[in-house]
This record gives structure tokens, C-alpha cells and sequence, in this order.
């Protein structure tokens, strides 16, 4: 007889005290990571948490899993490598808008048609917070911020419009003020089998002010009862409102895995011929 | 005719098959050179294309000789064209001399009628039926190929059915008529030659002895030698001349549990791979300069974070795109010295297809011993050449395979596991996911011991240390050079991956003119066995650095890393066409005499 | 009295000699582009095309217009580069698939968001015909390549979603197989104020068959009627058509150009403070 | 305490500033400095930040001097602390010496009630009141930095009006009674020093002449350069510590008609960088590290196509994400020899703030003239020191503003027109759209004269010596290097970048004890006026190399490029703390006694 260990949320935090300013989402974040995975009572040792740079992307060394802050926006291909080479581990994959959307942007979508399974989460805030306050993708046109002293002069970028575009089967979208949410939302997106995708707002309070909590929140609203998640039209519908936030999960339909179809492919492989060192050899014989 | 044939036994003879899009020229060079080589003789096979997918020029060089074949010519002993007009294409790198033979179709309108050379000597040219027998026999011209496939085996002297019974299995699902078409039209093309004289060209030329034989391209070595190693993983993103690797792996790792991907680009294929080896799996990317360009930050990260992790770089011409089916060695300082900040990497050297094998096989060795990235630097040449080599090239290497996978720490070990622990080995076991007690962060970021993040300048300066300790170590595991000569050589030429051939053949023909050389063929140029090659500098009495590169990037590392070159004669220019042993000859020639 | 000049499409072919394959698709693609250029009486010199590296991307060199086929995946901010430094000049960007989407799938949403009037014409053959025959992002699952010898194991890719997600102002779908179609769409395309794209599908004949015009030919349906072009939910739709392709206009509702709005953020530069060299370096000084 | 104070007049002094989060050491530290300038000091600001974003700890050291500041100091003169808990963080890079004054608050319980240096001597600490004092005028523990402040500026003798004036200034929108408020907060911090006898140390400084000072970074002086060179096109993407170089041009550029893109990552950036000057704009771009190396594809293409574009990279330290808020030497090697193929590029180097201009406003200047990249090397030291300069140093470059752009062919030339013609002048004309009748296609592909793509070696070959040839002429017009000190110095120091401070006090300690040295500062640092140095080097008797990399990266560079550097002491290791004239001058000493 085996017995399942359980943990608790402290389980999860390592020693290192994060350097967030006071006030910043991501506390709110990486506390709703800590209770999710001990809700789901993965080891430690059994996670992988992976990032590339940004104030948001210092949240692998925040916990006791495997991590890897690595460099600025690779953080999906990293994942996307460490998955197929141990499909047995959990891979949560955080970071922010710039290093996900910017530097990173070319990446998201083929982890999203590949289907890894794995979970994307990452934490909005509008900003680039690490270098002081430049414009991100999903800064609001017109805003003024270091690098656009006479405001934004471009349209941001819907992050749940991508999703959806790339073909995400997990859609979903959380807020840093709602940690209860956040939890479950979280537990969702790991259990879910395939590429799971959480936009979460996670207020960046030094470069664009508490008062973010305060803009979110008023537009926030639960995805509606009646919404069918596996209706990809209305989740484009939801995603695209003009004034609401809808949080929730959008969407969500499951999908053959990356790893499943690897597998697959092993096997007609294994089928098809010899493969290997020997057999490989053999094909350049004369004889 | 018969005046011009060499009576003596001939050691070698190059043969230049030309033809355009859809003439089946590449074809027919491969069954031929796989012909040769069973027979006994060294061979190269190299192709040649114009810009075109499909429908353009291409032409094979088909070196033969009773010895090994060691570097490219450019000469030829015969010109085989199956259409005139892709002639032009050519000129450029072919080099005719009154003894060049050679064969036009009697029907090519477009072949002149007195064919020259360079210099505008007369060439001895025959017009040969292969369209009409083609016809005849096949009903179609696509049969010329075979028509010369026969006339060229028959000149080689090769043994009457090996090439029909390769046909036969080739066109097999093509039917009995087919196969029988197509094999008159080969024996046609063999009586022709065998009417004729010429015959007495190749037929003389003298044999190895009779083994089976295996014969393969570089990029093809460069797969054997990751499977021989047991890689699990591969990331990459398809680029002209390393794309082989990418697909011949794509078929043979699944099939043993192995994962490939095709990246979205460069730096996904060298994250990913970066991922896979956090993971503890033995992982490989193989690319050329654009994309080794890209991959830049990557290396440095996975340096930085001490990932083994082997990257194979197919050199091609450059700068930018460049020549992408041409060959250059101009990747070097890349490999080396590319990256931000102080990254010590390894890179190695491939000279040959055996040579490809060889260092795919090291780099995965060292990098996983020492934890590190490992470059190897091959190029166009010797990845799409086809050697004949003997059958057990590739037999396992002893010493490589003893270190068959980075140290890994036990689960739950008694003390705090410290992924970057400082000691008196460099060399700090490295954990991955799944291990039990030895979960760690890392990052890119400056780390502690146990990999969290610091600013401590004191910490940087021996994490420095470490990874430069790695080096070291490795350095004095390695040779990292080679010298092939006469020991007391008075002249000696230092050279590196393909050129090196060139560098052997030419020091053979000094040394057989009374010029005592010998080369010295460095492999591991970074880190750099520079004590060795300065050694071996400084007892020649006349040295030579040969190498393809405009700017002499080899000669330039050599100095950086501490080997004085002097006087030396930097023998460089760039790519395109490889280097020849004759041009090396003749430089150290004019300059030594 | 000013005449405006008038052009046959020759005017626009250079004298070097296409090397595609006999049969392929870009031929159509390249000669389309030509008649599209002489009705909207484009000088060549007042022109540029830009590409990245593949078969499609050695359009430019066919052109009499200013030209750089660039780097692999690099077309599209290069030309944002020119097209800020030289606004009066018409920019036209082709490319392929994997240019586009694979390597340099990364570019194509910030130009979207920014809406860079310009025009980005994609050859799609769902293959890499320069390198010889892998696979690419619209690959079909399934398949077999050069690099999938068991079956390509992952989803393909939509470029018509991704535009539509990514907020391009213009989004239209042509076939080689209908020249006439396609060179209306382009004058269409190079007329409209902004970022306007062209799924265009252009078979390669050597690595995927000749057969791909029929396939194409037969899911091809000519955009409804009753479609209403501004609608960018029902043009969603339309491009996730699972059995038709819908050749024409998908979507199409202006917005303010990105040369606008720095033509506007000038403006208001100007207002706000004095800038330059002098100015700046006032700044620094001690009194 | 009075008998600790120096009686003679002091040249120059260090004061190091420390709080935490909040403190408002940064402000402080600013407006002292401005004010030292104004009074005549030279002086030079340096700024140390923890890891975090806010509330993380601070310091700024504060050199003055009656003479021109040219190197970092850690030994303090005087330590002020404003939070004593911060002091861990910067221990290891502060010398504190027996003569060192430290201030700490008398409320501050974190401070221990002896202060001792790193051997354990006990220090010179003075309880003072500050909070107290901040508290009575402000009512708040946040007029701790004006306290200071106060403090501070009697200490240096400022004059009593300055600071006051500037506080107004800044805070004149919160309204008269906070303005009134802190300005009583600093000047009981005037009355505080005034009381005891510190004030000496700093009043007694001796003075340079009062004119009005330009006090600046290296950043901001490299965006003075562009606007002064004037750069019609900037894209860049954020990155520490470049991105004040994107943040002010993008305030500037738009209202004088110019265009700035925050692009969405560094290969981005370079390649729209490529697409405006292919439009006819003189554009560039500013990065450090890791962005160049992501770059280096798109580098490759640039010079391939003789793109004219300026690349600033300000170092930090590395390899890979390393440590982004410190500075090192550590990319030139990437700089230089950075991307594949044989890629002809034009490095150079500069040493402060003046430098920076300088080097930006070459930059623009060479990349016009040869159609060539320009990378220019700052680092993090220099690029955010605040410097203070006299006022006319940034007068126009006459030499450089010779040529302000390309040379553009004019519409409709009676020639066909070729981008790339080949001729004795290896620059040709470029042409952009908008130019009738000089239409012309460019690839990264191998080009013929008139830019159409080609696979002929031949033409390959003649490229490259293009290329080549316009960096022989840059050579030539570039003196390349500059050497300062006594003609017939014995010592020799070469080095290049922010390190060349150092180099210089040292050499000047060194002369002044007899030694005579002096120092060799390469400003290009490719193409390298090797013979120019190695000239310089081999009249030295004895010669050292200093630079800021672990693997001494430079003085690989220098023997690279044929500089022999045989005997020379390489003085290297890597970065996060500037190497120091007393560093370079100990092992100079050591080495050659
Ligand atoms: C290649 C590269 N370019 C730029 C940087 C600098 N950089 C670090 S984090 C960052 C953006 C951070 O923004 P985001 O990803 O939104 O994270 P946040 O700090 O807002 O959480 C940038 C530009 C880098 N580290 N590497
Ligand atoms: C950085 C880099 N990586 C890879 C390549 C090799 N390469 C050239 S074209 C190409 C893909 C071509 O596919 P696509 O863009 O669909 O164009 P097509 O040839 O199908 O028209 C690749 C991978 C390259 N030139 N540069
Ligand atoms: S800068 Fe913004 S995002 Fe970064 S830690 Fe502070 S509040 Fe959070
Ligand atoms: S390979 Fe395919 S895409 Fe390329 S030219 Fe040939 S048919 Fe066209
Ligand atoms: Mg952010
Ligand atoms: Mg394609």
C-alpha cells in the first residue's frame, strides 16, 4: 500500500525572499501557485517551474520546485524541450508580457499548435517592470511611459485573442486581486492535459500605480454561466468585449497532446523499419 | 586516340559527369562511385547545383584512386556531358588540360565544335551516340544516364553486374520492362566504351584490396556518430547544408524512444535542446552561420549554466546567406569567441567523414563529462561528399564511450544538494527533475553555489573560475591536434577540417619532391592546445597556415590564443571552391624555394 | 500641367530569370503582382519589395523596384524600418510560410498591432520549398516530409486566424490557380491605408505535387455575398471554415495608420518641449 | 577629531552615501553633485542598486576633485549612512581605512556600537542626529536626505545658496511649505557640520576654476552624439543599463521630425535599423549584451549589403544574463568577431562621458562614409557615471562632420547604375527608393556589382576585398589609439574602454614615483591599428594590458590582429567592479620591482 504524501502551501516556497516591490501582483501570484500545486499534491521534485526575464520571471526561484530562469522570452522552447525529454514532470511555464509577448511572441504559438502539456501562465501588467517602466505589447495606446513620453502610438495586443487564434485547448483568464480564483484557475490549467494558457492582471504598482488594482477590478466579471467553453467563436467574443474582463476559463477542448502524438509516431516508427546506430549503418553498405 | 591513354598503371582518375535539370546525373555519379568503392577503390563523390530547386544544372566529381582519397580536384581526366549547355555553369571551377577526355553527345546542339580549354588549347573531345542508344533501348532520352553509367563503369573497369543489379533493386516497383530498359541502355553505354579504346583509361587503374565498403557523406557520419552516442533528443531548424542531420534523425530516433523537433527557429531549436538536457537527457542541434549566428545568446546561457549540449555547425560560405551550397571555413571566430561576456565553450573540428563521426562522437562525450556546450565545426564539403571508407571506420571508441553521461547525484543525498558546488574538481553533479532531494533553481543570472541569483562580484570571479577549470582539465585530457609527416619536416603547414586533406596531399608531394613536410591538423580549437602547435611551430623552419578564409580567421585564432606565427605564410582566401592541395603547394613553393 | 505616367506590367519585370521549378505557384504570384503594380501606376522607383529568404522570397529580384530579399524571417521589420524612414515609398513584403510563420512569426503581430501601411503577400505552399521539402506551420497533420517521415505531428497553423487575432486592418486570400482574382486582391491590398495581408496559396509542385492546385482549387469558394467585410467575428469564421477556403476580402475596417500616429506624436513633441541637440544637452547643464 | 583632519589642502575626496529603499540617496547624491560641479569640482557620481526594483537598498558614491575625476575610487573618505542595514550589501566594495569618517544616525538601531574595516581595526563613526533634525523640520523621517544633504554640502563647502535653490525647483509644484520645509531640513544639516569641525575635511578642497559644468552620463552623452550627427532613426529595445539611450531619443527624435520604434526584440530592432538606411536614413540602434548577441545575424547582413547603421552596446557584466546593473569588459571579442562568414566591421571604444560623445558622433560619421555597421563599446561604469565636464565640451567635430551622409547617386545617371561597383574607390554609391533611374535589388546572398545575386567564387572573392579595402582606408584616416604620459616611458599600459581611467592613474602614480609610464588607450578596436600599438609596445621595456574580462579578452584581441604581446603582465579579471588604478598599479609594481 502506497500512500499519496501531502503537502502544504509552504511546502513549495523556497528560502529565498523575493525582491517585488511592496504591493506588486505577483505576490498574490506565486501564492496561488503554492496552494494550487499543493492542492494538486505534486512533489516538488516532480515540478518544473520555467522562466526567461522580467520581474515576473524570478518566480521559479520562489519555489522548492526545479527551475530555470533563463534568458529573456525562451521560455516556452526551454519548456517545450525539458517536457519532451521528461514527460513525467510538471512544467509550469510564468513569466511576463513583455517576455511572452514581445521578445518571446514568436514562440507561444507552435507550443500552442504542438499541444505540450504544460501550463502558460502569464502575469500582465502592461509594463516592462524589470527595466523600469517601458512599454509593453499590451500597453494601452496612448499611454505615456518611459519610452513614450507623448504617449503609445500603438494598439496592444489581446493576449486571449492570440490564445484562441493559436489554437490554445485551455483558455483562461485570472486577476492578482482575486487570489480564490486565481488558486482554482490554476489547479484547472495543470490538470488539464495539454498546453493550458492563464492570463492573469498582475498590477505592476511602481510603473503604473496601485490604482491598476482598482482598473481591473471594476472590469472584471466572471466568464457568464451560460458561456459554452468549447465554443471558440463566443470565447472570441468574450475575450474581444469592449469593457469587460471576463475571468474565468474562456475556453477549453480537449485535444491530442504532443506527447501523445510523439508516442504515436514512436511506435509506427518502431513499426516501420530498423531504426537506430546498426540499421542506420547498414544503408551506406556497398553490400 | 590510343597515343593519349597512359599505359602505366594510373593511381587515379577523376571523373566530371554534367547534365541538366532531370538528366539524372546525380544518380547515376551515385551508383557509379557506389560501384567503385566496392570494388576496391578510394572514392569521392562531390555534387555540384545551380541556384534551381529543380530543372537546373548539376554535375559530380568522381575522384577514384587505388589509395585513399584526401582532398577535392578540380582537374579532370574525363568530361562526361549529358548536356552541353550546363557547361558554362561549370567552367569556372573545372580545370581541362590537353590530357582531359572529352565525351559529348553526338546530338548536342549546343556543343561547340572545337571544344577548349582556359587557355584556349584544343581539347581532345569525342562525340559519343548516348541520346540515340538511349532512345533506342528506352524509347526515351531519360535513359542517357544509364547509357553513361555503363560507358563510365566500363572506363573504371568495374565488374559487369553490380551496377545492374543496383538498378534492378532501384527501379524494382517500376516493373520487369523498366528495369530491363533501363539495364540494356547500361550495357549499350558499356559496349560503346568497351568498342572504344578509353576503356583501357580506367580498367588499368590500379585496386585497394576488395572489402565491402561503406559509403557515406559527412552530415550522414555526423547522425552516426549522435546515435552511436546515444542521443535522445534533437531540436533543429532546417538550413542548407546541415538539414540532413535534421531528417536522417527525424527517422531514426523515434524509432528508439528518441524525441526530434522541428523548431519554430535557431534559438527555439537551441532552447529546447538547452530544456532537454536541464532534463538529463544527452541532447544535440546541428545548423549552419545563420543560424549558429542566432544561437549566440543561447550558448551563452547554456554555458553559463553548464547544460552539456552538443551543436553542430555545417559551415557554408558567408558572410549573411551568402553561398548556402558552397563551401567556407569562415565560422570559426563565431564558434569561438561569439557570445557576450567570457564563455568558455569547446569547439572541435571534423576533417573528413570519418572525421564527422569522430567529433560528433567526442563532443558528446566532453560535454557531457565537463557539462558544457560543445561546437563542431564541419562544412559543406565534407557534409554532402560521399567517401568510400572500409567497413569497420566506425568501430565503438573505447575511450569516448567511458563517460557515457554527466554525473548525477543521488536522490535525497544526506547533505543540501548545491548544483554549482565549489571544489577542488570543477565538475559538480548535476540533478534533474524527477531526482528526489535535489531540486534546484538556476538561472542565467550570476548564481551562487546552489544556483540562486547573486550580484556578488567575488561569487562571479569563481564561477569564472570553475567553468575556466572545466577547460583546463579538458585541455590536458585532449590532444587536441595531430601531426601527420616526416618527423624532422623542415616545412610544416598547420590546418583545420576540410582543408586539411589539401594539406596532406600537398605535403606529400613536396615531401616526394625532397621537401620534407608534415601538417599539423588541429581539432580542438577551443580550448586551444596553443603549447603543442607553438612547439611544433617553432621546430619548422618554414611554416605555413592553410585555411578557407578571406580574412584568416584560423591563422588570427592561432595568434589570439598564443601560438606567434611570425613569418609564417598564411595560405587563405574565401570559399566557394575548397582549397587545393595544389594551390597549397604552390604557394609554399614560391615562397619557400 | 503634370501627366501621370503610365505602365505596362513589363515595366516591373527585371531581366533576371526566375529559377523556380517549371509549374510552381509563384509564378502566378510574381506576374499577378506586375499587372496589380501597372493599374495603380506605381513607379518602380517609388517602390521597394521586401523579403526574407526562401523560393517566394526571391520576388524581389524579379522586380525593377527597389529590392532586399534579406534575412530568413526578417522582411517584415525591415520594412517597417523603410517604411518609416521613406513614408512616400509603396512597400510591398512576400515571402513564405515558414518565413513568415516559423522564424519570423514573431514580427508579423507588431506590425499588425502598429498597422504599418503596407502590403504582406504570403506565398503559402505549407512546405520549405528552398531548403527542400520539411515541413512547415501549415503543414497539414499528418504528413510526410523531408523531416516527418512518420507523419508531421503537429497542428498547422491558420495565417487568416492569426491576422484576424492580430488585429490586421486587411485580410484577404488568394490562389495561384486564379490570377485575376489575385491581382485584384493586390491592388486592393496596396491601395488600402495600412497593414493589409495576403494569404495567398501557391503550391509548390516539387515537394508537395501538382495536385495541391486541384486541392486548392476544389475547398476554394469565392467570399459570400452577404459578408460583411468590417465584422471580424464573422470573418473568424470564414477563416476557420473547415471545408472551404474563402478566396477575397475576409475583413476589412480602417484605423489610423502608424505613420499617423507618428506623424501626430510629432506633432505634439513639437508642442510639448523643445528637442534636439541643443535643447537636450541644456539640460545637463549645472546652471 | 579634529587631529584626524588633513591641515594641507586636499586635491580630492570620496563620499559614499548609503540608504534604503525610500531613503532618497539617489536625490541627495545628484544634487550635491550638481552643486560640487557648479562650484568647480570635478567630479564623477556612481550609483550602486540592489536587486530590487523599489525599496531595494542604494548608494552613491560622490568623487571630487580639484583636478578632472578619471577613475573609480572605493576607498571613502567619508561614509554616510542614512539606513545602516544597507551596509552588508555594499561591504565588499568598500575599502574603509582608519582614516574614513563614518556618520550614522544616532537613532539607527541597526549600526553596531563599533565600526570596524575589514581587518577589524575600529573606524572613526560619529553618532548625528539626522532623523531628529529631518523630523522637527518636515515632520517626517523623509527629510533624512536633505539633513544629509545639508550636511554633506557644508562639508564640501558649497556654496550656502545652491542646493537650496534646486530643492525649490523640484519641488515647487508640492507648494511653499514643503518647499520651506526641507529646505529648513538641509540647512540644519548645514548648521550640524558647521557645528564640529568636519567641515574642513571637504571647505579646504581645493578648487578649479567656477564656470558653469555640464554634468551628464555616458548614455546621455551618446545620445547627444546621434542628435549632434544627426540620427534620423532609432529602434531599440529595452535593456539595462542601455535603455535611457532608447527612453531619451524617443523624447527627443519625434519633435525634430526623426522616428524612434520600441521594437519587439533586439533582431527587431537591428534589422529595422537595416530597413531605414536602406530607405537613406542614418539610423541606429543601442543595446548591451545580450541584445548584440541576438543581433548578430542581422550584423552580418549589414555589412554583407554595406549598410551604413551605428550599434551602441553599453557591457554589463556576463556571460548571459550575468549581472545587468554592473559593468564589465567582456564583449568585444563578440563585438569584434561576432557573426558568421568573414564580416568586416568598424569597433570602437569609448573611455567616459566626453568619450561617448565623441565615439557616437565617429560612429555616424564612419558608418556614412564607408556604408559600413559601427559598433561603439560603452559599459555599464560609464554609460550611468554621472561625469561633470566643462561647458564647451561637446563643441562641434569638425573633421567628423565632413561627411554627413553616404554618398547618393544622383536621379536617372547616364551609366546603368550598380550599387556595388567595383573600382579603384572601393566605396560606391548608394542609391534609395525614391531616386529614379538607380533602382537596384540587394541580398545577403552573395551580389554582383549590381546587387542580383550570384554563386561565382570569383565575384565572392572580390566582395570580400571590397569590403575589405574600405577598412583599410578607415585605417588609414583613423589614428586608431592615443597614447598619454612621458615620451620615453619605460612603462607601458595598454588598455582601451572605461578601464583606461585606471590605466591613466596609475601610470601617473607611477611617473610621479619615478616610474616612468605611460598608456596606450586603443580607441578602434577593429579594424586595429596593430602596428601603430605594437610600435608603441616594443619601446616599452616593460608592458602591461589592463581590461575588465575574466579571459582578457582585449589582449587576445590585440595579439589576434599581431600585436606580440610576448612578455606583457595581462591584468585582467572579470567584472562587477571597475578595475582600479591602485589594482593596475600594484601588479605593475609587483611585477617589475
Ligand atoms: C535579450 C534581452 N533583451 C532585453 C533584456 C532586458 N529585459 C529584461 S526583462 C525585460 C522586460 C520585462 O518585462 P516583462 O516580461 O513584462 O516582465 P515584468 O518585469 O513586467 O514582470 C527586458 C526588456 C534582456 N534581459 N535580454
Ligand atoms: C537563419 C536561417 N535559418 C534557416 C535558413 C534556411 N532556410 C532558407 S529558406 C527556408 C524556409 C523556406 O520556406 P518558406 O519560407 O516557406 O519559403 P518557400 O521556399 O517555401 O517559398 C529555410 C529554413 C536560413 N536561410 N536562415
Ligand atoms: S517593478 Fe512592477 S512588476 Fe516589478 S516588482 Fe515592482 S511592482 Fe512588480
Ligand atoms: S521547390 Fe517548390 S516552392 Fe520552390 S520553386 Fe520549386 S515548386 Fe516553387
Ligand atoms: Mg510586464
Ligand atoms: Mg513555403
Amino acid at each position: 500500500m502506497s500512500t499519496v504524501p501531502t503537502y502544504t502551501w509552504k511546502d513549495y516556497r523556497s528560502g529565498l525572499a523575493p525582491v517585488w516591490c511592496p504591493g506588486c501582483g505577483d505576490f498574490s501570484v506565486v501564492a496561488a501557485i503554492y496552494r494550487a500545486l499543493a492542492e494538486l499534491r505534486i512533489a516538488p521534485h516532480q515540478l518544473a517551474v520555467i522562466s526567461g526575464i522580467g520581474c515576473s520571471s524570478r518566480l521559479p526561484g520562489y519555489t522548492t520546485a526545479y527551475g530555470f530562469n533563463a534568458i529573456h522570452g525562451r521560455a516556452i522552447p526551454l519548456a517545450t524541450g525539458l517536457k519532451a525529454a521528461r514527460p513525467d514532470t510538471e512544467v509550469l511555464v510564468v513569466g511576463g508580457d513583455g517576455d511572452g509577448f514581445s521578445i518571446g511572441g514568436g514562440h507561444f504559438p507552435h507550443a500552442a499548435r504542438r499541444n505540450v502539456d504544460m501550463t502558460y501562465i502569464v502575469m500582465d501588467n502592461c509594463i516592462y517592470g524589470l527595466t523600469k517602466g517601458q512599454t509593453s505589447p499590451t500597453t494601452p495606446l496612448g499611454e505615456k511611459t518611459a519610452t513614450s513620453r507623448y504617449g503609445w502610438p500603438e494598439q496592444p495586443a489581446n493576449p486571449l485573442n492570440l490564445a484562441l487564434a493559436y489554437g490554445v485547448s485551455f483558455v483562461a483568464q485570472g486577476f492578482a486581486g482575486d487570489m480564490r480564483t486565481l488558486k482554482s484557475l490554476f489547479v484547472e490549467a495543470m490538470r488539464w492535459k495539454g498546453f493550458a494558457f492563464v492570463e492573469v492582471h498582475s498590477p505592476c504598482v511602481t510603473y503604473r500605480g496601485r490604482e491598476q488594482f482598482d482598473v481591473v477590478r471594476e472590469r472584471a466579471r466572471p466568464v457568464p454561466e451560460d458561456h459554452d467553453p468549447t465554443d471558440r467563436t463566443a470565447a472570441f467574443a468574450l475575450a474581444d468585449h469592449p469593457e469587460f474582463m471576463y475571468m474565468g476559463v474562456l475556453y477549453k477542448k480537449p485535444q491530442d497532446t504532443y506527447e501523445e502524438r510523439l508516442d504515436a509516431l514512436r511506435s509506427s516508427a518502431k513499426d516501420a523499419s530498423h531504426c537506430g546506430h546498426e540499421s542506420f549503418l547498414d544503408q551506406f553498405r556497398t553490400s | 586516340m590510343a597515343s593519349e591513354v597512359q599505359e602505366a598503371p594510373r593511381r587515379a582518375l577523376t571523373i566530371f559527369l554534367m547534365g541538366s535539370g532531370g538528366d539524372g546525373v546525380i544518380t547515376a555519379g551515385e551508383l557509379l562511385a557506389r560501384a567503385a568503392a566496392h570494388d576496391g577503390l578510394g572514392c569521392h563523390l562531390t555534387k555540384s547545383f545551380g541556384p534551381q530547386i529543380r530543372g537546373g544544372e548539376s554535375a559530380v566529381w568522381l575522384q577514384v584512386s587505388a589509395d585513399e582519397v584526401r582532398s577535392p580536384a578540380v582537374s579532370a581526366d574525363v568530361v562526361m556531358a549529358l548536356s552541353w549547355e550546363s557547361f558554362p555553369r561549370f567552367a569556372g571551377q573545372l580545370d581541362l588540360s590537353p590530357g582531359t577526355l572529352v565525351l559529348v553527345d553526338e546530338a548536342d546542339s549546343k556543343a561547340p565544335d572545337q571544344i577548349e580549354d582556359r587557355e584556349g588549347n584544343p581539347l581532345t573531345a569525342v562525340r559519343v551516340p548516348i541520346r540515340r542508344l538511349a532512345e533506342e533501348e528506352t524509347g526515351s532520352q531519360l535513359g542517357r544516364n544509364l547509357v553513361a553509367l555503363g560507358f563510365l563503369s566500363a572506363l573504371l573497369g568495374l565488374p559487369a553486374e553490380t551496377i545492374p543489379q543496383a538498378i534492378a533493386k532501384r527501379l524494382k516497383k517500376r516493373g520487369g520492362t523498366v528495369v530491363a530498359n533501363n539495364v540494356r541502355a547500361f550495357e549499350r553505354g558499356q559496349a560503346l566504351a568497351g568498342e572504344s579504346l578509353y576503356v583501357a583509361l580506367g580498367a588499368k587503374l590500379a585496386r585497394g584490396d576488395k572489402r565491402p565498403r561503406i559509403f557515406m557523406s559527412g552530415n550522414d557520419a555526423v547522425t552516426l556518430g549522435a546515435l552511436y552516442s546515444g542521443v535522445e533528443f534533437f531540436a533543429g531548424y532546417p538550413i542548407t547544408p546541415a538539414s540532413e542531420i535534421l531528417s536522417s534523425l527525424a527517422a531514426e530516433l523515434p524509432g528508439i524512444g528518441g524525441t526530434v523537433i522541428q523548431a519554430e527557429d535557431e534559438i527555439a531549436a537551441m532552447t529546447m535542446v538547452i530544456g532537454a538536457s536541464f532534463g538529463g537527457k544527452k541532447a544535440m542541434t546541428a545548423t549552419s552561420g545563420p543560424g549558429l549566428s542566432l544561437k549566440t545568446e543561447a550558448i551563452g546561457l547554456a554555458a553559463h549554466a553548464e547544460i552539456p549540449c552538443v551543436i553542430v555547425n555545417v559551415q557554408r560560405g558567408g558572410p549573411s546567406t551568402g553561398m548556402p551550397t558552397m563551401t567556407e571555413q569562415a565560422d570559426i571566430q563565431l564558434a569561438v569567441y561569439g557570445a557576450h561576456g567570457d564563455v568558455p565553450r569547446v569547439v572541435i573540428a571534423a576533417t573528413d567523414t570519418r572525421g564527422c563521426y569522430e567529433a560528433t562522437v567526442k563532443a558528446f562525450y566532453l560535454a557531457e563529462r565537463y557539462q558544457t556546450p560543445v561546437i563542431v565545426l564541419t562544412d559543406q564539403l565534407i557534409g554532402h561528399r560521399l567517401e568510400a571508407l572500409p567497413a569497420d571506420s566506425f568501430e565503438p571508441h573505447e575511450s569516448f564511450s567511458k563517460v557515457n553521461r554527466r554525473t548525477v547525484p543521488e536522490d535525497n543525498p544526506t547533505e543540501p544538494y548545491k548544483r554549482y558546488r565549489l571544489g577542488r574538481n570543477p565538475i559538480s553533479p548535476m540533478s534533474h527533475p524527477g531526482i528526489e532531494g535535489c531540486a534546484y533553481r538556476t538561472s542565467g543570472i550570476v548564481h551562487q553555489e546552489n544556483g540562486c541569483p547573486t550580484s556578488d562580484a567575488g561569487i562571479h570571479h569563481v564561477m569564472n573560475e570553475k567553468r575556466q577549470r572545466k577547460m583546463d582539465m579538458l585541455l590536458k585530457e585532449m590532444g587536441g591536434f595531430q601531426v601527420v609527416g616526416p618527423d624532422e619536416a623542415e616545412f610544416g603547414i598547420i590546418s583545420w577540417g576540410s582543408t586539411s586533406g589539401a594539406a596532406l596531399d600537398a605535403a606529400a608531394r613536396l615531401t616526394a619532391r625532397g621537401r620534407r613536410t608534415s601538417v599539423c591538423i588541429v581539432e580542438l580549437l577551443h580550448p586551444l592546445p596553443a603549447e603543442g602547435i607553438a612547439a611544433y611551430a617553432a621546430k619548422r623552419r618554414h611554416l605555413a597556415v592553410a585555411e578557407l578564409s578571406y580574412s584568416a580567421q584560423f591563422a588570427r585564432l592561432l595568434r589570439s590564443e598564443g601560438v606567434p606565427l611570425l613569418d609564417a605564410l598564411l595560405i587563405h582566401r574565401g570559399g566557394g571552391h575548397p582549397l587545393l592541395a595544389s594551390e597549397i603547394e604552390r604557394r609554399l613553393e614560391e615562397q619557400f624555394q
